[in-house]
């Protein structure tokens, strides 16, 4: 059995993490669905008599400040944190991969520089970055918050990578395909890729979450992605002045960003225990 | 107990001990029924392949087999009489260390990295000791010195990283040593070590048992040492005891076939054989050891009663037993 | 060794620089292979015994050009290694395959058993399709894997299985030499035997060169018709085996052999018990490197200060110590 | 070691100039410009807003800017805050303490938290104990601070009146106050913020602690260690701790960037005057010298962070410490 | 000091802790900009008179005497003000003549920068005659020269500043912990976090019935208003969150104290933009917003639709102002007449293949204001136009609107207590009229009211220029909000002067039974 199908099956048989990645199959369903499931998450049926509804049948979550449906509004804010959480962690993750693969081949001299150009990139207050950037943006689109995000966050991933690269390049069978005579191209696709696909796809995982959080955090400042399109932290940010009359406004979306960061946390957790090379046998 | 005083108990006496390990691809039966005693101021060999269940077999002694695995109900470890498997967790850990001490096969990762070796050896001697910390360091600088670590004093302070595999391999003796046990379980001592440094080991191994009076049982896969270095010797092979003998007598006529493979395997320095005698197939996992006698598949003598029935441990002379059927129908060997 | 030897290695020198201390704010040059000549002939084996860390992994490494040299040569029927061009150089490993000790560490646990064995017929585009296919099986057939073993992968197989497997990868491409980096020290007893036999097997049918490196001195001796005993990075002793097994010249030669334990407890031996730790490459001794931990009673001042060069003392016999043939 | 010290401190210092460098031609790149009003009250009119680009060099071109940017900075200088009307120095000077003393506070407490949480998990590890704490961190883990600072606020806050809601200091009150009640006061007033802040990063570093001991609890010297006759207790704190606090102790000096981020959430809640808030208003205002001297401050702490990082590990860990 | 010591004997003192969301900028009122900045500075500095609770900017009747004792008009330029003798600074000097000829040149100086100089500008020249009497001349006659004399300035100590450039003014110690002449003294101002000022016991008109105001700084509103409902703060110039409001309307310790804004809010267009330049097109897009919906939607019951280009603050305001009704089949009629036919996908409107589309600018800042956006887009998009929302950063919408580079925004207007302040946002040239609306009869009709003596006389003329402005629509004026103080029970004889709101402060009290121990805080010496 392949040491995929392996890790795929040690995977299956962790509980928690299985629960992760059904949570986050369902809510990955639940966001492409969410056009289909529900209502229009902008229309504001009656912005003076149906606002703050509590939960009922014809609003299953109840209603925000303008009236809008906020079951619609989660489904579709959901579209907004998978893309930008699940967009920005495979940015950053190729990001961090390129340049961790090009430090680790590279000579001497390549890797010093990549390596202390990372050094510095990570001393960078991603923060204020963020925040100034943001800050400036006329507009944010989810492109926009997918590809910053992810420019300011793939330092940590190239180190990793750089760092499993160097190792790899000891091993004793890249030693051995380079005796067969395998182009240096060979043994990257055939030799590294694989073997930092793992470390790659946890970091990339649990990135999902801190991601997703990240762009909440900014979405309350009024940063990120503008309402009216619905997004978690927005949401969060309509529900705040209501919280005590109308609290359903902020605490479904509230729940739902925490849920989704659970649910990768957990599917994270079990890819890299599922993945381990300590746990191959 | 009545009557007059009894024979006095061997030293170690184990029984019928098995440890279970349960894992994913179920239970591992990595030592099952092993019987073993070693007497006071004796040297034991235990050898047998990689897996077989000797380092386990040793944990299981102390009680430090950690879950996934446990030491099933019916087995017991008696020592000096007393059954270790019985005590509670105060009595086990003053046993420890104290009256039975264990040395690792690999000194680098049995020494705590962050602590000084000095103090790894100190904290032995005050886990059972009521001594004062001068005494204890003043007590370890000792212990180094009489493992032959030069400059023991300046050592003491130095961290494991810092010292050669053969100077790990000497803290290891002095923290084992330190409380002058009874018994000492040296697990596979030399493996890790090159020729010429294993001999020193050994040397020193033999002179301070000589000094301290205590017993060892030796644990290793080299039948060199084995012959070198014990006086009786057991056979271990998927979790059993195969063959248990007096060296001379093991090395003489060993009686299980596997005892005899594995001698004609080994290639000699002092003679040389144009191909060596190789025991076919492979060791089988320990999660599932084949039926009947567990050497049956790798067996040339094997028959059908074999593969369906697991030999008993049979006697061929008076403290000559070997678990084969061959011992009962010696007509079955081929030629 | 009559014609000319298939692998010539003169005075070669293997260094390693790396940096040390916190931050890398130190040099260091580790001095592997100091000063190695040696020869194979076709179709011969030479043995490479010495402890561990005296450099002979990086000697098999650097004959082929594994590992960059500092100086020094090495010529592969004829032909000097380091100056040949990459695709020269892909061309010549087809006839030069290394087998290491780790099997586990030698095997991508991320390629099943086939497609690693496959990787060299690729490489040289040796096969196609399902000629290759039919190679793989052949070659696994041959190192005695059970049929099917090319969809499994490492994982699946016992240490022995996957040593056999390295072996099939490496005669995949058909070398005529094999550097055969202790290839049994991580197996046990019972399946040491087997692959060496396999090996011994695979050299009367295909006419192999070895270079068989071990620290173990009995099974070098089983295989190996000559033998080369190596001290920091140098050939302390060098010749016919049964001369070296008989009659060792060098001290540390001596001592490596009396320290062997032998499986037979009715020979006693007297032994040569060494002080002390094989000292380090970063700064090897002057003169003689085994001086510090030298037995002979001969010891003298230019042990200590001048190195001693390898001198033929008996036919095809040599050794490096001045105090050999007193 | 001293030329390590300097490689480092040299490295640090060419971060933080890259720090400024980016931070600067963010700023000012940026649409919008330093506003002479508020939201609520747009008073400048265009000639005034004219005259201030004129008054603070705003009209020059982008490199001569920078130039002099860089020349007061190698002076020492950090120019002048153009909404607030006085030097950035003194600005930072007064929220710099604030959010050394929130996040100090925050970053201790989750460490201590964090580890306690760690060892008892692992000590009992795979028991029901674990799971739970497990559960409980890894939702922890996964609230976002704001969310956690709103509830701890409305419940301990204005639910339940145990804890002053904002500010520092009870205003008001501090005049009538000793220096121990001041004391005192402040600490109360630390409390829901730090709170906010630390229980997410302890539950970060209770998970990382807990695999780490988890793992060490794996090494043969810990079986060594029991071999000994040592007590569970010994074995836990002394062999498997030691092993595993340098990889925490490293992860609690790169979680400068972490208080930093949360800090600007947090202050603004609970109203703290600290830099994060500093730097949002800022940000908002476009008062672009001090934009980039919260940047200069912030990647000052993350510099400082790292090499605490270092100096943890180095003093945890002999292998690195001794490596000479 | 005898009347303020009886006023002493009956004033129980007091502190009032005042939450506010931002910190002030300066306490220099030429540069002042930032509202607390401004409240601060205006209880520490006296202006030479004030405007009673009225408002009435146009009358003479409509102030009442602060700094000036008194003051007389001896010609129709100019206007001589008698100085109050008791008045003084802080640090004991007289309040004088020079000082307002001082402060005069200090607003005016372009050194200085400071945002009021525009307001100044028909003041000619502002000259000692004598220690206590001081004359302005201006350069042209209006009804408002008094407001315009008295309203934008406070004095300034001549004495202590005139040492210091006028560029360094803004940056001096002095603008961190000035010396006024106010009823209150500055006594400390911790950046971002407080700001306290201790009652002048000694104040000229009067000891303050508070002894303290401190200003207490809390970002986040949902905190501010947790502090106030616990007791941690008494009082919040302005709560402008309904979900807050609603909070503090259920709370039994607080009370809010409603008072007409000086804001309204409007939706501008730019008529140099093809849809906006037909009239006819903004008439059916004001026709088609539901103001009503919006302002319940958004403030419930604390605001009003705006009648116009003004707030309920003005003496203009009146329900009788003519506005355009709310009728979607006119608005619809009117779009059809103009060739914009719905057809395009989703029904939307175009005209010869162009789509009714336009984007609206919002700022982040204001949360109200995207929440209107919101519901206004949703009833564009009935009638079949495609109102696209672009949130911006406030200073980068400002930029926008300045530069004439947008289509829409949804700006807020903050006017002065007098109507002219109309004709800087709606008159062709000026510097507010960022949808560049020009229309003669609105300029003749505001120019007429400009000129009228009385308020009488000039309010009729104000409301028909308001009405033709609504009958244009050059924007879409939608609301006033109704400002609400949030205020301790704690506090009696609460007045709030809707253009600042503790102009009255003064005349506050604690109930006596209510002190609590800051109250008892003694102000420090
Ligand atoms: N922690 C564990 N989890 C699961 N199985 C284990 C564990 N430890 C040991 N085993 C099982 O016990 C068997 C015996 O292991 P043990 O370490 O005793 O072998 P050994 O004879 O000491 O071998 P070696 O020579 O390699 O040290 C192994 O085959 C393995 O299956
Ligand atoms: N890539 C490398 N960089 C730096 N030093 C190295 C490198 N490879 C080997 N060395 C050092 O060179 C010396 C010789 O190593 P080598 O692996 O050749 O020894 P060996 O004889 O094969 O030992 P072993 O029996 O342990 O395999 C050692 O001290 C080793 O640490
Ligand atoms: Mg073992
Ligand atoms: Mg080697």
């Amino acid at each position: 059995m392949s040491p995929w199908r392996l890790a795929a099956r040690r995977f299956a048989r962790n509980r928690p993490a299985l629960t992760g990645a059904v949570l986050v199959a369902a809510l990955v369903l639940a966001a492409l669905l969410a056009p289909l499931l529900t209502a229009d998450p902008l229309a504001q049926p009656d912005p003076v008599r149906l606002q703050n509804q509590p939960p009922s049948a014809a609003h299953l979550l109840g209603t925000d400040p303008y009236s809008r449906d906020i079951l619609s509004r989660t489904l579709h804010g959901a579209r907004v944190s998978l893309v930008v959480g699940i967009g920005a962690a495979l940015l950053a993750v190729t990001l961090g991969a390129g340049v961790g693969l090009t430090a680790g081949l590279a000579g001497r001299r390549t890797d010093q520089l990549l390596m202390r150009g990372v050094d510095v990139a990570l001393s960078l207050p991603r923060i204020v970055l963020l925040l100034a950037v943001f800050a400036v943006w006329e507009e944010a689109p989810a492109a926009a918050v997918v590809l910053l995000i992810a420019v300011t966050g793939w330092f940590q991933t190239s180190r990793i990578v750089r760092a499993s690269v160097l190792s790899l390049r000891e091993a004793d069978f890249v030693a051995a395909a380079r005796a067969l005579g395998t182009t240096g191209a060979g043994i990257v696709r055939r030799h590294l890729l694989p073997h930092i696909a793992a470390p790659v796809i946890v970091s990339a995982s649990l990135d999902v979450g801190n991601i997703i959080l990240l762009e909440a955090g900014l979405s309350y400042l009024g940063l990120g992605v503008r309402p009216p399109t619905p997004t978690w932290g927005n949401m969060i940010m309509d529900g705040k002045d209501v919280l005590f009359s109308a609290p359903w406004v902020a605490l479904a979306p509230g729940l739902a960003l925490v849920l989704t960061v659970v649910a990768f946390n957990l599917a994270g957790d079990g890819l890299r225990d599922a993945l381990d090379p300590r746990a191959a046998a | 107990m009545s009557g007059p005083a009894p024979a006095r108990p061997p030293l170690l006496e184990v029984h019928d001990l098995t440890v279970n390990f349960s894992g994913s691809d179920g239970v591992a039966r990595a030592v099952d029924g092993v019987d073993l005693t070693v007497e006071e101021g004796e040297t034991v060999g235990l050898v047998g392949e990689s897996g077989c269940g000797k380092s386990v077999t040793a944990l299981a002694i102390l009680r430090l087999v950690e879950p996934p695995g446990h030491i099933a109900h019916g087995s017991s470890v008696r020592l000096g009489g007393r059954d270790l498997l019985a005590l509670g967790a105060k009595e086990i850990r003053a046993v420890r260390g104290n009256h039975v001490a264990l040395v690792f096969q690999e000194p680098l990762s049995a020494l705590n990295p962050v602590l000084r070796i000095g103090n790894q050896i100190a904290e032995a001697i005050r886990a059972h000791e009521a001594v004062t910390r001068g005494t204890a360091r003043w007590r370890a600088v000792e212990m180094l010195t009489a493992v032959g670590i030069p400059d023991a004093k300046r050592r003491a302070s130095a961290y494991a990283h810092q010292l050669s595999g053969g100077m790990r391999q000497r803290v290891l003796l002095a923290m084992a040593l330190a409380c002058r046990p009874q018994l000492l379980l040296a697990d596979e001592p030399t493996t890790a070590l090159d020729v010429t440094i294993q001999a020193e080991i050994l040397e020193l191994l033999d002179g301070l048992q000589r000094k301290l009076g205590m017993a060892v049982l030796l644990i290793t896969h080299n039948l060199g040492i084995v012959a070198e270095r014990t006086r009786r010797v057991y056979v271990m092979y998927a979790g059993q005891i195969v063959e248990e003998a007096a060296t001379e007598q093991l090395f003489a006529a060993p009686a299980h076939p596997y005892t005899e493979g594995l001698l004609a395997a080994i290639p000699r320095l002092d003679e040389r054989r144009d191909r060596l005698q190789a025991i076919p197939g492979q060791v089988p996992p320990a999660t599932a050891w084949p039926e009947g006698c567990r050497f049956h598949p790798r067996c040339p003598h094997a028959w059908a009663k074999c593969g369906t029935e697991m030999p008993p441990l049979l006697e061929v002379t008076p403290g000559h037993r070997a678990r084969c059927w061959l011992v009962k129908e010696p007509e079955r060997r081929k030629k | 060794m009559t014609a000319t030897p298939l692998v010539e290695v003169r005075d070669l020198v293997t260094h390693f620089t790396h940096r040390v201390g916190l931050f890398g704010t130190r040099r260091e040059v580790v001095q592997a292979v100091n000063g190695v000549s040696l020869d194979v002939a076709a179709r011969e084996t030479l043995g490479l015994v010495g402890e561990s860390g005296c450099g002979k992994t990086t000697l098999g490494r650097t004959i082929l050009r594994l590992v960059a040299r500092t100086s020094g040569e090495v010529r592969f029927d004829g032909q000097d290694v380091f100056a040949l061009d990459l695709a020269a150089l892909r061309r010549m490993r087809r006839r030069m395959q290394i087998i290491f000790q780790d099997p586990d560490g030698s095997l991508n646990p991320r390629l099943s058993i086939g497609r690693a064995v496959r990787e060299g017929i690729e490489v040289h585009r040796l096969a196609r399709g399902a000629e290759a296919d039919g190679r793989v099986e052949a070659l696994l057939a041959e190192v005695g894997l059970p049929a099917g073993s090319a969809a499994r992968y490492p994982h699946e197989f016992s240490g022995g299985q996957r040593q056999r497997a390295c072996i099939a990868r490496a005669l995949a491409v058909e070398p005529e030499f094999i550097v055969c980096d202790e290839p049994v020290s991580a197996l046990d007893v019972s399946v040491q035997a087997q692959v060496l036999n396999l090996l011994l097997d695979l050299q009367a049918r295909r006419g192999l060169s070895y270079l068989f490196i071990s620290h173990d001195l009995a099974v070098v001796r089983h295989v190996a018709p000559r033998v080369a005993v190596m001290y920091l990075g140098r050939i302390v002793e060098h010749g016919p085996s049964d001369g070296i097994y008989q009659r060792p010249l060098h001290p540390y030669t001596q001592a490596l052999l009396t320290a062997v334990p032998v499986p037979d407890p009715k020979t006693k031996r007297a032994r040569v018990v060494l002080a002390g730790d094989p000292p380090s490459p970063v700064n090897p001794p002057g003169g003689c490197p085994f001086h510090p931990r030298c037995q002979h009673p001969g010891k003298n001042e230019s042990c200590r200060t001048v190195r001693p060069e390898l001198r033929e003392l008996a036919p095809g016999h040599q050794v490096a110590c001045h105090l050999a043939d007193r | 070691m001293l030329r390590f010290a300097a490689r480092r401190l040299a490295f640090a210092v060419v971060s933080v100039a890259a720090v400024v460098f980016i931070t600067f031609l963010l700023v000012h790149a940026a649409p919008g410009e330093p506003m002479l009003g508020t939201p609520e009250r747009a008073l400048a009119s265009p000639e005034t807003m004219a005259r201030q680009r004129t008054l603070f060099g705003l009209d020059r071109p982008l490199p001569e800017q920078f130039l002099r940017y860089a020349r007061n900075l190698a002076r020492g200088e950090l120019g002048e805050s153009f909404v607030l009307h006085r030097p950035v120095a003194a600005v930072l000077a007064e929220a710099v303490p604030n959010t050394l003393l929130l996040g100090g506070t925050a970053l201790v407490a989750s460490l201590l938290l964090g580890l306690a949480i760690g060892v008892v998990q692992a000590a009992r590890h795979h028991s029901r104990t674990d799971t739970l704490l497990s559960a409980a961190t890894l939702v922890l883990y996964s609230v976002p601070v704001f969310w956690l600072g709103l509830v701890l606020l409305l419940v301990f806050g204005e639910r339940l009146h145990w804890l002053p809601v904002s500010g520092m200091t009870s205003a008001g009150l501090e005049d009538r106050l000793s220096s121990l009640g001041r004391a005192v006061d402040v600490a109360r007033h630390l409390v829901l913020p730090a709170a906010s802040l630390a229980l997410v990063q302890a539950a970060a570093f209770a998970r990382f602690q807990r695999s780490a001991l988890v793992e060490s609890l794996d090494a043969e010297y810990i079986r060594a260690a029991r071999a000994k006759g040592l007590t569970e207790r010994a074995v836990l704190l002394k062999h498997a701790l030691r092993g595993a606090l340098a990889p925490t102790l490293t992860l609690a000096g790169l979680s400068v960037p972490y208080f930093l981020a949360g800090s600007v959430l947090v202050e603004s809640i609970f109203g703290w005057p600290g830099l994060g808030r500093v730097a949002y208003d800022a940000i908002f205002a476009r008062d672009y010298n001090v934009i980039t001297a919260t940047a200069l401050v912030s990647g000052v702490l993350v510099a400082a962070g790292n090499l605490l990082a270092d100096v943890a590990v180095a003093i945890a860990d002999p292998r690195v410490r001794l490596d000479q | 000091a005898k009347g303020p010591a009886g006023d002493a004997a009956r004033a129980p003192g007091g502190t009032m802790i005042i939450a506010t969301t931002g910190d002030a900028d300066v306490l220099f009122p030429p540069v002042t900009s930032v509202t607390n900045g401004i409240n601060v500075s205006d209880l520490l500095f006296c202006r030479l008179a004030e405007l009673k609770l009225a408002l009435n900017t146009v009358d003479d009747a409509g102030f009442r005497p602060v700094l000036a004792r008194s003051w007389e008009h001896p010609d129709s330029l100019t206007i001589v003000f008698h100085l109050d003798r008791r008045a003084h600074w802080q640090d004991g000097a007289p309040v004088t003549a020079a000082d307002v000829a001082f402060t005069f040149g200090v607003y005016r100086d372009p050194a200085v920068n400071s945002p009021l100089a525009p307001f100044l500008a028909a003041i000619d020249s502002v000259t000692a005659r004598d220690s206590f009497t001081v004359a302005f001349r201006f350069r042209r006659w209006y009804p408002e020269q008094l407001y315009d004399a008295t309203y934008h300035m406070r004095v300034l100590p001549r004495h202590l500043l005139d040492t210091i450039p006028a560029a360094r003014l803004a940056t001096a110690p002095f603008a961190r912990a000035p010396v006024g002449d106010g009823p209150y003294r500055f006594v400390s101002w911790a950046a971002g976090s407080e700001i306290a000022l201790a009652a002048d016991p000694a104040w000229f008109l009067g000891r303050p019935g508070l002894d303290r105001l401190i200003w207490r700084v809390t970002p986040e509103l949902a905190t501010a208003v947790s502090g106030l409902l616990a007791g941690e703060a008494d009082a919040m110039e302005v709560i402008p969150a309904r979900g807050q409001l609603e909070r503090v309307q259920q709370a039994t310790d607080v009370r809010l104290v409603p008072y007409p804004s000086p804001f309204y809010a409007a939706i501008v267009f730019n008529l140099r933009r093809p849809p906006f330049a037909d009239r006819d097109v903004r008439r059916a897009l004001a026709m088609a917003v539901d103001r009503e919906t919006v302002v319940r939607s958004v403030f419930g019951p604390f605001a009003e639709v705006a009648v116009g280009a003004t707030s309920p603050m003005q003496w203009i305001w009146s329900d009788s102002i003519s506005q355009l009704p709310f009728d979607t089949a006119a608005a619809a009629r009117l779009l059809d007449q103009r060739g914009w036919r719905r057809g395009g996908a989703g029904g939307l409107r175009s005209s010869h293949g162009a789509p009714l589309r336009f984007t609206l600018l919002v700022p982040t800042s204001s949360q109200v204001r995207q929440q209107a956006a919101v519901i206004v887009q949703d009833e564009l998009r009935r009638l079949g136009v495609d109102m696209r929302i672009q949130p911006l950063e406030f200073t980068v919408m400002e930029r926008r609107t300045q530069t004439g580079d947008f289509d829409a925004a949804l700006i807020s207007r903050t006017i002065d207590p007098s109507p002219a302040s109309l004709l800087q946002w709606w008159s062709p040239g000026a510097g507010g009229n960022i949808g560049r609306y020009a229309d003669t009869a609105f300029g003749s009709l505001a120019a007429a009211a400009m000129r009228a003596r009385t308020r009488a006389e000039a309010a009729p003329l104000w409301r028909s220029a308001l009405g033709r402005l609504n009958d244009e629509a050059p924007a879409v004026f939608l609301f006033s909000p109704r400002n609400n103080a949030a205020i301790s029970t704690r506090f009696r004889n609460v007045t709030i002067r809707p253009d600042s709101w503790l102009a009255t402060v003064t005349e506050w009290r604690v109930i006596e039974a209510r002190h609590i121990a800051r109250d008892r805080g003694a102000p420090r010496p």
